[in-house]
């Protein structure tokens, strides 16, 4: 009996090891096999998402499946802003070859109210009626898991961009049809504890507060796991899960104050995001907060310089300091930054400032859905996926991503910025004025995490 | 102070602070039914509205003193308007109908807003004399959020003494109970009503500028409210302004202390309280009337 | 209008809808079957608010149980067939009906509406609350479903959306016959003087909570199977969508839009809802403001909703042809 | 005439309540307005007040029409409105049960005719006593003296008292029928809805008969005493 443990012990230890091994991503793996191509990055001046420029005729089709009313509007807006910038981009280089036949990008506004029902029925109009050829989306997981099921069904692309849970990925709901190109839940938790066990190696108590639906839970069930594997002697000091769209954090705060908590772990969005770090600092708590969702600068500017300070922030769309690494780099910025000075409403705001973090992301992700319709030379989704799978795409901020095959969910290096005040952000922006933002703390010290420690989740009946 | 014993104090001021908020929005919201059996269900659309002008007055003149004066009278004017334009139209048509309409208005509201001010979340700072913190008994507290408390008992106490002492006090407790027998006394209730209605919007508008710093303006924030201050006037009994304000306390106090001893089920406890209440008390615990 | 007419006119109906989605596609075909679960689920509701006047603003709890019931009894038992699991959704719906009927039946009014608005929102959070059973915002969703079988004769693949657009219109139409049947009956009938006159009935000899019991159990049946062919038809359940507030407010809204207290009221009010809903999705993003305007036009010049202003109509149209 | 009503017509949705009913009231006299349960006696009070909204006829007041017009209008033309059911308002004092009727709110001292506090109080004595307890701890008796008193306050030259004596004591009602005759005796006239047949008839002068939503029968109280008949047809059970 006791040998047969032991025996046991071993075959699970050896098998561990060799997922480890095998989980461990040679460098030559990484090598882009596509890459934005600035040399042929166009005149963006006439860029207007106020105006978009519609082609006609035969047209590669992209529907934007998010909120485009309700309270969650604003998401929608950020969508359109994103794809359109990257479908111009094409536009302007005069299309794709696709078919046999060069054809234009257009972009469609699919709203789904934030409501599964809805989101349904306008992801099926979308195929059915504008015959789109790829969906893009969306703001939460459950909206992002119909889309996928109603690409599956329609045997059509989705993209999904934005709703960073594992689980869309695996066992029933995975769909070949469905590519992940964000970050997921998984990564940043593991990103976090890693940033904190091996690289800052400072606090030691924390407290983890997510919103109470799958995502929150994702996001701090992938913390616990990353501290365990990074970060042992760490103590995890109190959890807890609020409601979504919570009107007073008091309670919570008061609590996380007592616990004697070092750090708040948490992945909050707005409007949550915004109010518990406002609440925090208006009750004196001067708590730094790790999240991917501190970067929306309207409610750092209204927290401020010092409220900001020390926030910590994990991102998907750059690498380590400094952010541009090359002329090329900057003249895509400020393409971006010139072409905006004519936005009108609701894309005038300080949001929309950097084309990088999350807005980076999102265009990043079209970029790469059109590099591989271009080399699948066609929209067929058999084609696409024979591209898509094991691709490895280097976006505009030089960041690599690889599509990985078996559950086709994105892989790459995570960055884990610390804020701080705008005279000290000239590490990370180093193009004048030499800071992100003006009125508040921003990325300073920029750490990567490597691949090989921040790997997604891989569903075992998927990938071997 | 020993630190536990500080965090359940604190904890008791922040269910008073949030209960405070609770009952500004409540209040209006159970007269406005005591009186005139309409379930404003656009309520809590002008509760944010009211945000929505404070930022924009803030934003204009830079004093938030100036945006708590005018934005919940612009809003109560809109209140107002509403109520003489079209609640009094569909009157007619019994309580239906007026529920229906509230729902339409708050829709349009709710998007009107959009189209005005946008998506995104707006801030609307607090002025520098309320930010920071005050030294109780060697526990911190906001300084701001005692200004809520002491502005929303200043309120209570000023409507309870209109309310209790005067005739106008007088006629609108009648009217809670009898408003077509105050008619038929001789006194204009319509204009009663208006006025009614008119204060209840306000205090709603006032509370909507009061919570702005503490969250952010954004098109949701009805929605965050709406439904905690629909289950104190539930509660609390239509029409009963005590029972308004007893339940906006325990409802505030539910919801810090659940967090903090039943963090689980924090959201839950608020509508576990108000299906009990009324499993026992259909009419609500201090209700009198259909 | 004769008889004749009229049996032509159902028989006409009927066969449109029976080459409906060969004409007009999946899509319209999907179109129809939300009309007529909204259609089915309004009219579960009006059998409270218009027959009995009992306004509910909890009924999603109803059809947000029956969904859940079908969504988790396809999840949990493998192979169960297409009936059974409708079934299911009904039978969820049934006991929670029985449930809380002993405790609502003796009020009215405010009271109940109110009540009802406290336990759909209790429902609500549970819903959120109990994410291993239901899974909370995200739902219970992709669980497979099963072919209309006949075992030996026949099975059709119910994913087809063509052959489920029968399935569920089939199912629906068969569900607001037996409403409509319902409201005929002796008994139908004693609801309504519940409605107008409950003191009478009870001198009548008709106990008025039973009566009230009875119709409350059955409109929350219906609303229940509606739920199910909802369940069924998105192969998705989530809290908001089955429980939310919005879910409950949709079916009062299209009742007096269309006509309470009509029979086909809210199946006149779903049918516009889905029109107002297929046009402004298309043409704005201000769906709220659309919706809000609606309402509002419609319970200032149309008090008596869709149902009411045809009555009027064809009272006129019968004067005129008197004169 | 003080209050002429000229063929009103009232409808609760489909149903005709009122038809062409008409009936006058001069100064000073008091008129009963009698039949069974359900004819429209309670409709007729609430159709000339206001509260229900005739679809034709008239209502003229002191030669002013006021047909429809709001309830308030018509209750400060000086028609005073005592509702069935006793509706005080209970969450009130007596005292401000009785300042609710003021009209405007401040007792005319001015006007020695005016209805004051202690006049009330010397009609009804058991309210002194109870100034300060509220409406909902009076007896049934006392809620009904309470409209009435109520009312006065206003200074109605036309009092409509609504079934006053429904479900009161013997003792009470006798009580009721003496506060209405002093009214009366103070110059007020009196519209009194009743089902008591005595009690209606000795305390009016003239009376109408209603059957069914219309106007049955008029005429003195000698009269009616004296017909057998018509009681018969209108008022027995």
């Amino acid at each position: 009996m006791k040998t047969m443990k032991r025996l046991l012990a071993v075959t699970i230890f050896l098998s561990l090891m060799g997922l480890l091994l095998a989980s461990a991503v040679p460098a030559e793996e990484m090598k882009p096999k596509a890459t934005f191509d600035f040399n042929k990055f166009p005149d963006m001046s006439d860029f207007d998402p106020n105006q978009p420029v519609e082609p006609g005729g035969d047209t590669i089709k992209i529907a934007i499946v998010a909120s485009f009313s309700g309270p969650a509007a604003a998401v929608g807006e950020i969508y359109y802003a994103c794809v359109a910038w990257a479908a111009h981009t094409i536009n302007k280089q005069g299309g794709l070859m696709v078919d046999g036949k060069k054809k234009m990008v257009q972009v469609f506004k699919a709203d789904g109210q934030s409501k599964p029902d809805v989101t349904k029925k306008v992801t099926e109009r979308m195929i059915l009626q504008e015959n789109v050829d790829f969906l893009w989306g969306t703001n939460g997981s459950h909206l992002q898991k119909v889309i996928n099921q109603v690409a599956d069904k329609y045997k059509k692309i989705s993209v999904n961009a934005a709703s960073l849970s594992d689980e869309l990925q695996e066992g029933q709901d995975f769909s070949r049809y469905s590519f992940m190109t964000t970050f997921s839940t998984e990564q940043i938790g593991r990103t976090a504890a890693y940033y904190y066990g091996q690289v800052r190696k400072k606090e030691k108590k924390f407290y983890i507060l997510c919103q109470d639906y799958l995502f929150g839970h994702s996001m701090a069930e992938a913390f616990k796991k990353g501290i365990k594997e990074y970060y042992p002697e760490a103590e995890i000091v109190g959890e807890d899960y609020h409601k979504l769209f919570l009107t007073d954090f008091a309670p919570y705060l008061t609590k996380i104050k007592a616990s004697g908590a070092e750090v708040v772990y948490t992945g909050d969005w707005i409007p949550d995001a915004a109010n518990l770090l406002k609440q925090a600092r208006q009750m004196g708590i001067t708590l730094p907060f790790v999240d991917i969702f501190m970067n929306e600068p309207r409610f750092l500017v209204e927290v401020g310089i010092e409220g900001t300070k020390g926030l910590v922030n994990i991102g998907q769309y750059g690498i380590g300091n400094p952010a541009f690494r090359n002329e090329e780099q900057i003249k895509y910025h400020k393409a971006w930054q010139n072409a905006r000075t004519k936005w009108k409403a609701p894309y005038d705001t300080v949001l929309y400032t950097h084309p990088s973090g999350n807005i980076g992301a999102y265009i990043t992700s079209v970029y790469w859905l059109l590099s591989v319709v271009e080399r699948a030379a066609s929209t067929d989704p058999d084609k696409i996926i024979k591209v898509w799978e094991d691709d490895v795409y280097q976006g505009p901020s030089g960041n690599v991503y690889k599509m990985r095959a078996c559950d086709h969910k994105q892989i790459g290096l995570l960055t884990v910025q610390e804020y701080v005040p705008p005279e000290e952000q000239k590490q990370s922006y180093n193009i004048p004025p030499y800071y992100w933002f003006k009125d508040c703390s921003n990325a300073g010290p920029v750490h990567e995490v490597p691949i090989e420690k921040n790997l997604p989740k891989a569903d075992p009946t998927l990938c071997k | 102070m020993d630190a536990s014993v500080a965090m359940y104090v604190a904890q008791g001021i922040h269910g008073l602070a949030y209960g405070m908020i609770l009952f500004l929005v409540a209040s209006g919201l159970t007269l406005i039914f005591g009186m005139m059996g309409v379930l404003n269900l656009a309520h809590a659309a002008f509760f944010m509205l009211s945000a929505y002008f404070g930022y924009q007055m803030l934003a204009w003149t830079g004093s938030f003193w100036l945006a708590l004066l005018v934005a919940p009278v612009l809003t109560a004017v809109f209140g107002i308007l509403m109520e003489r334009f079209l609640l009094k139209k569909v009157h007619a048509f019994g309580h239906m109908g007026e529920l229906i309409l509230t729902v339409g208005v708050s829709l349009i509201v709710l998007d009107g807003v959009k189209a005005v001010w946008g998506t995104e979340s707006l801030p609307l700072k607090m002025p520098p004399i309320l930010e920071g913190l005050v030294q109780i008994g060697g526990m911190q507290y906001p300084i701001y959020r005692l200004f809520i408390i002491a502005m929303a008992l200043m309120l209570l106490a000023i409507l309870s003494l209109v309310l209790y002492k005067t005739r106008l006090g007088m006629v609108v407790r009648a009217a809670v109970s009898d408003a077509e027998m105050v008619n038929a006394l001789g006194i204009n209730v319509p204009l009663v009503f208006m006025c009614v209605f008119g204060v209840g919007t306000w205090m709603a508008g006032v509370a909507g500028v009061a919570i702005a710093p503490i969250l952010t303006v954004f098109p949701g924030l009805a929605d965050q409210m709406g439904m905690d201050a629909f289950v104190v006037v539930v509660v609390g009994g239509f029409g009963s302004l005590g029972g308004a304000f007893l339940v906006s306390i325990i409802g505030g106090l539910i919801s810090s202390y659940g967090v903090q001893f039943l963090s689980q089920y924090a959201a839950v406890l608020m509508f576990v309280f108000m299906a009990v209440a009324l499993a026992i008390k259909p009419m609500g615990l201090f209700g009198e009337r259909e | 209008m004769n008889k004749k007419t009229k049996s032509l006119l159902w028989i006409a109906g009927a066969l449109f809808l029976l080459i409906y989605p060969r004409l007009f596609g999946i899509y319209y075909a999907n179109i129809v079957v939300t009309f007529a679960v909204y259609a089915l689920f309004a009219s579960s509701l009006n059998l409270l608010l218009g027959f009995t006047g009992l306004l509910s603003f909890g009924h999603a709890m109803y059809f947000g149980t029956g969904a859940y019931g079908t969504a988790l009894a396809l999840t949990h038992i493998p192979g169960l067939p297409l009936i059974p699991a409708v079934l299911a959704g009904l039978l969820a719906s049934l006991v929670l009906a029985l449930c809380i009927a002993p405790l609502v039946v003796r009020v009215s009014g405010n009271a109940f509406a109110m009540m009802h608005m406290a336990f759909g929102q209790l429902m609500f959070v549970l819903a959120l609350k109990l994410r291993d059973v239901t899974g909370g915002e995200d739902g219970i969703g992709g669980f497979d479903i099963p072919p209309f079988s006949i075992p030996g004769v026949i099975s059709l693949d119910m994913t087809d959306p063509i052959l489920f657009y029968y399935f569920a219109m089939t199912v629906i139409i068969g569900s607001l016959w037996l409403l409509w049947f319902f409201t005929k009956t002796p008994f139908g009938q004693i609801m309504v003087a519940v409605r107008d006159n409950a003191k009478r009935v009870d001198y009548l000899g008709y106990r008025v909570p039973h009566t009230k019991a009875v119709v409350y159990v059955i409109a929350g049946c219906f609303a229940g199977v509606a739920g199910s062919i909802y369940a069924l038809f998105q192969n998705l359940v989530a809290a908001y969508d089955a429980y939310g507030i919005l879910t409950s407010f949709v079916p009062v809204m299209m009742t007096m839009v269309g006509g309470v207290g009509q029979f086909f009221g809210p199946i006149y009010g779903a049918a516009i809802f889905g029109l107002i809903d297929e046009f402004t999705t298309r043409f704005t993003d201000r769906v709220e403001l659309v919706l809000g305007l609606v309402l509002v036009l419609v319970i200032m010049y149309a008090p008596y909703g869709f149902a009411g202003f045809i009555t009027k109509m064809r009272l006129r149209w019968a004067a005129r042809k008197a004169a | 005439m003080l209050l002429e009503v000229t063929n009103l017509n009232t409808y609760y949705g489909q149903s005709h309540a009122l038809q062409d009913m008409s009936l006058q009231v001069a100064k000073g006299e008091v008129v009963a307005l009698l039949g069974r349960n359900g004819m429209g006696k309670s409709t007729t009070l609430k159709s000339i007040m206001g509260l229900l909204k005739p679809r034709s006829g008239k209502v003229v007041f002191e030669g002013r029409e006021i047909t429809g017009q709001a309830p308030y209008k018509i209750a400060q033309a000086g028609i005073g409105y005592v509702p069935e059911e006793r509706r005080i308002f209970p969450t009130l004092s007596v005292l401000d049960n009785l300042m609710m009727g003021v009209k405007g709110g401040k007792i005319d001292t001015a006007d020695p005719d005016a209805w004051t506090i202690e006049k009330i109080f010397d009609h009804f004595p058991f309210m002194k006593e109870r100034t300060h307890q509220k409406g909902a701890h009076l007896s049934g008796g006392e809620q009904q003296m309470l409209t009435i008193g109520r009312t006065l306050m206003g200074n109605p030259k036309l009092l409509m008292v609504d079934e006053p004596t429904e479900g009161l004591s013997p003792i009470m009602v006798k009580e009721v029928r003496d506060v209405l005759r002093k009214i009366s005796r103070s110059g007020i006239s009196i519209l009194l809805v009743e089902h008591n047949l005595k009690m209606a008839m000795s305390v009016a002068t003239r009376v109408y008969l209603m059957a069914k939503a219309h106007l049955g029968y008029t005429g003195t109280v000698a009269e009616l005493a004296a017909n057998a008949e018509v009681r018969a047809k209108y008022l027995e059970v």
